[in-house]
């Protein structure tokens, strides 16, 4: 943070061009490994992730299984290529972390209870991270529960709000997250008001905090409407899919 | 089978109580157990503190090596904050590497101590881009009777400000260690205040019984500006925004009393 | 117990009709899946790939640090594959260092590079037995449903093709990155082709269910001048001379094929 | 050894005014944690060292359990912040030995076979280290063993011997091990008149190795006493807590 | 590869004065171990190798086991004293692929159907590493796997062949390996004319691979020979043994 | 079960024989079994040895680098003793990193060699401060029949006497490998005597059914001169002082019978 970069133009605009309140370009698809029981992959300005989900199945070693629910787990993962310096292969702790930040934002979504005895395996892997990776893995892996099937109270859409340039903003990128003043990842189940996962790094006073609080809520309401979306789009192709298989 | 049954009933006490604005323990929903701070307990580390929370216990110690600095902050010091859930502070506590709560809790310590700049980290350069000190921060839970992240943060802070550097003078082109020490330089005192969301209410400083119930736990760093400068919600539940800038509001103030435990008329 | 039955029903239907020269998805005993082969997917990545073969996916990155020699090649660059079988990719799959699959696979890959000599080390060195550029070439399984060595031996083959190197000049006695690339230099073309033997039949590209009743796999790595460049029998099953060497003249046929998709008009 | 410290002065006093055969000051609390079942903390010269047992309990994984007796596990492990140069947190193959030769130590003191199936698990914390770190940590072992109300054969109180500047010496602190001709820590169960733990480095004629361990067994029977007060202290000061409780 | 040894000389002879298509001298000895239920060892020129076979035996963790046969496992290993530089004692990917291969080397000849939820262990360790120490630890485990009475198919010969200055060449030595052409190890079931390992590194044409595969068989039938009165040689000797026995 | 039984008999009649001061395989209680020593067995090592105890096989092999002296010894080389007790030496001893009996083992070999000075390491010193002889010695139980401590530690001290160092010279500021070696310079020669205690006697050099009845067991390093070098307790019981000083006696004679094994004439 020497030779500090100028993150907010002349003009109030954001060094990719955006608006402070102004997300990424995200492209979201459902339902892109077959192996999987659902998966859904997300791109977001430059990050390039990937989220796939096994179960409910078998819990192995079987003394973990509880009796009244499913086990949620959850690995977050960068790919060694995804960062500028290569990350070794070896899980960081702050990959642990978010691993388990990431899975305690699910589990309030997810209706554990109706299988017990079973898992629940939630991976993302972070193909390519320009900032935000936590949030769009847990996008990403919202999605991939619904598109297995699995029964959830709602969806979960995260995103980032910072502060650069002394500016709140939403959805910051690698650049900003890493010389701006804050950043505060977000997840938010928008249909039951409530939010699952928050952290903060950086400094806020309680009015900035108050105000960059919303606008993460403001993100989040966006990016819920853009998995409702991915979501009838797989449905609609499947549907074309099966309709076209029928009349051939 | 009966323990089960007894922490059921023990579970809607805990409750019924919060419910009602008490707690089980006699405390208010906003206050601190009685919580001791000792400094200097460890006369071979170059910092050290024991805080006492309840009965959670927990002890901090600093180590000071020299080492290289990183290559994109050539001339300021590091430091790491590392966590040990020992196995004798618990019976859920398993020797081996630290788990992802203990991995959680040292980089939550962690983010308020350099978001918050505390430790003046250009003052800990001796050499640009060669020689700068390198702090270890290493806390290990000794008792577990909840909310090891308040008591961990207080005790990294108190170990910090315990902390005497050795002085090295340049020699040249060498740098030697000469017999004498200086306070380490602080610029900030971050401390963490920890909430626990049980039926919808926000307590401060949950205990174990607590802990065991709660759906949610919020911890908010707050530094000696008032400024929130880190967050970490854990747990499998989630809150709602007012209850989460409500504790906000709270920390700060909880923030202070906190504060002046360790720092004293400094705060 | 169904599973198991439908399997072994399944499984007598692959061997029937592979016996009369056929498979079950259609395709011919020396056929491969459609083959897709992206490259630049990665922008971080100094070089990246991803190969979709059939419904298997696997993607590989290169990249690039500046590092030491080997004492006994001091005037060469240097290269290591590593591959990981995401837990994503497949039931089976479990989160951890790689097994001795995904090992043998990486040296397997590794082998068909090295043995060919498609990196042309000697042009990879900046500073004598100092500095040399060392290349890592990480391949991740995405998506397993049958032939993961083919299709990553494909991915690292794109990926090198890929690759950029950041330019370097030496300024008295110190290497600067300059803001300039060119292109990593390559000198061979290998690929691999590998067969399942089933019944005595030995069928090109097996996908998962092929896999799980082949007796034993052969993998054949060919380079542009159709010479054999590293060879990997893997399974519990044994092979007759007669059947390896008839895989080995088709290895060399369909190797031309693969080769066209990441080279062109080049190889 | 090289620029060698002189350890015994010309009154035959050591390095921190001892007498040969003089313990260092010690000071033992009982029941010191309250979420373990037994504990200890002792602090003997500037080596400060916590015990802790918990059980008997049921042992993971099960298949480890034997059906005559408990498994005594022992884990001997130090602070970062206990030595001069910070000891990395991974365990090291001091740490692994010790844990042995204290559990063994231990070992033939406790009535294992009254509890079969169970474990009886040993936490030693050396929270600053100053010689004898072994000897104190499996007397606060012992002591922890009795608090946690295990039926025992007898206490183990252990402590070393050494030889700097050729004169044998009872308790060596770490400068006396470190640049000292010989360490030879013993365990002893006084009433019993066995030695369960035994180690020298160094070098020692017959002679000299048969007083060593004589003055060793003397150190130990000192120590014997004052973890029977810290006991005794322990339980007097239960009893005034319940008359206290009686009378309110 | 720079200042490169000539490995061919104008007779044609190699570096060692062997023949082109001659294997290095062997001792084969079976049963050197009291303890394993089946043992071999052999030096192959400067190569030294031990192999021990234990079972079949009852399998943990249990849930590994096979309802319809026995699991083999396989360990190959070399002593960290066995090559030029110090091997560190971790296992690297090389041991753990060549684990690997040896087994699928081994499996196809073991009746592993006779022994239903058991494994069977192989161990294989390098005491000295000259060359071809994949292929010898193949031929003495299957000679272990004899030994241990497990009942087999036919038993596994393994050999080596390379290119070095153009010629095909048997049984490469360690210089031949690091300096030649190719190598390539091949194990062979003489009877039932099958291959069970086949791996190759360098270049060949399709002509020398097939001269080259061969030589290796060729290579394969003698060794084979060697094993036969390797375990010829051990039951004479046990019988005299016997025999002995009841006469005194 | 009827192992249990068998084994209960069995452990009786060991009681029993040793009672009346003799033992199951013919030996008098202070009698080691036939011991055979041979050195120079794996060329590849700068030094290295096999010992057969009776059954009890161990290899241990003498690898020579060059390395950094320790900061607080800049003139003097350095060793460390590592042991693997080998899956195939025993139906007991599992793959994996060594366990608290290989690195107990390992420690005492160590400290054996290590308090009686037994290598010359002041001459192991090429450049004081930077460059010293570094040497692994490894030991690796091959056949495990009871008694592996003895085992190794006879095979550690032949194969430091077998142990040739490589000759450097220095040329200009750098240090360069001649062709030539020269003896590994040593100065005494420690070895161990270990016994068990088996209803109050104590026997020399347990073999592997004596070890399972053993309630403790004792080793004592003594060096050439007769003095004790290293003692270590081992087992769940515990010894009197009287056991243990007779032990020290006993253990200062046969020390003289290993020595000479090894030694010969020097010792």
């Amino acid at each position: 943070m020497s030779g500090k970069v100028k993150l907010i133009n002349e003009n109030g605009l954001r060094i990719d061009g955006r608006r402070p309140n102004e997300l990424r370009p995200i492209k979201i698809e459902v339902g892109v490994l077959s192996n999987a029981d659902g998966s859904a992959y997300i791109e977001q300005g430059k990050s390039k992730t990937l989220a796939a989900v096994y179960g409910p199945r078998e819990l192995h070693p079987r003394h973990l299984a509880l009796s009244d629910r499913a086990i949620l787990r959850c690995r977050y993962h960068m790919a060694t290529f995804s960062v500028e310096e290569r990350k070794p292969p070896a899980p960081t702790r702050r990959e642990i972390e978010l691993s388990k930040v990431i899975r305690e934002a699910l589990e309030p979504a997810v209706f554990l209870e109706k299988f017990p005895r079973t898992s629940i395996d939630i991976f993302i892997e972070v193909l390519q991270a320009d900032g935000g990776t936590r949030c769009i893995g847990t996008t990403a892996a919202a999605l991939a529960l619904a598109d297995a099937g699995i029964p959830m109270r709602d969806l979960v859409a995260a995103c980032a709000v910072g502060k650069v340039d002394g500016v709140l903003v939403l959805d910051l990128n690698d650049i900003e997250d890493k010389e701006g003043e804050a950043d505060m990842p977000v997840a938010y189940m928008p249909s039951l008001g409530q939010i699952s996962l928050l952290q903060m790094n950086g400094t806020l006073t309680y009015e900035e905090f108050n105000q960059a609080l919303n606008l993460a809520l403001e993100g989040c309401k966006q990016i819920y409407k853009l998995q409702k979306e991915a979501l009838k789009a797989k449905y609609v192709a499947i549907k074309e899919e099966v309709e076209t298989c029928l009349q051939s | 089978m009966s323990s089960i049954i007894t922490s059921r009933i023990r579970q809607r006490q805990i409750y019924q109580m919060i419910a009602s604005g008490k707690r089980l323990d006699g405390r208010g929903l906003t206050e601190y157990r009685p919580i001791k701070v000792e400094m200097g307990i460890i006369e071979r580390a170059e910092g050290s503190a024991r805080v006492l929370l309840g009965k959670t216990e927990v002890i901090a110690g600093v180590k000071v090596e020299l080492g290289e600095p990183f290559p994109d902050r050539p001339s300021e010091g590091s430091f790491t904050v590392n966590s040990e859930f020992m196995p004798l502070a618990s019976p859920e506590f398993e020797p081996g590497p630290p788990d992802e709560n203990a991995i959680e809790l040292a980089r939550v310590v962690d983010r308020g101590i350099r978001e918050s700049h505390a430790i003046d980290l250009e003052k800990l350069c001796l050499i640009p881009g060669k020689k700068v000190y390198v702090l270890f921060i290493d806390i290990y839970a000794l008792n577990h009777d909840g909310n090891l992240i308040d008591a961990s943060a207080l005790a990294a802070l108190a170990a910090l400000m315990n902390t005497k550097l050795p002085v090295y003078v340049a020699e040249g082109g060498e740098i030697k260690k000469t017999s004498e020490y200086m306070p380490l330089p602080i610029k900030n005192y971050p401390v963490t205040v920890t909430f626990a969301n049980i039926g919808d209410k926000m307590v401060v400083d949950p205990w174990l019984e607590e802990e065991e119930v709660m759906s949610a736990r919020l911890t908010v760093a707050v530094d000696k500006d008032d400024k929130i400068c880190a967050l970490q919600k854990g747990g499998g539940g989630a809150l709602t925004p007012q209850q989460i800038l409500e504790a906000v509001q709270i920390a700060r103030e909880k923030a202070k009393e906190l504060r002046r435990l360790v720092v004293g008329n400094l705060g």
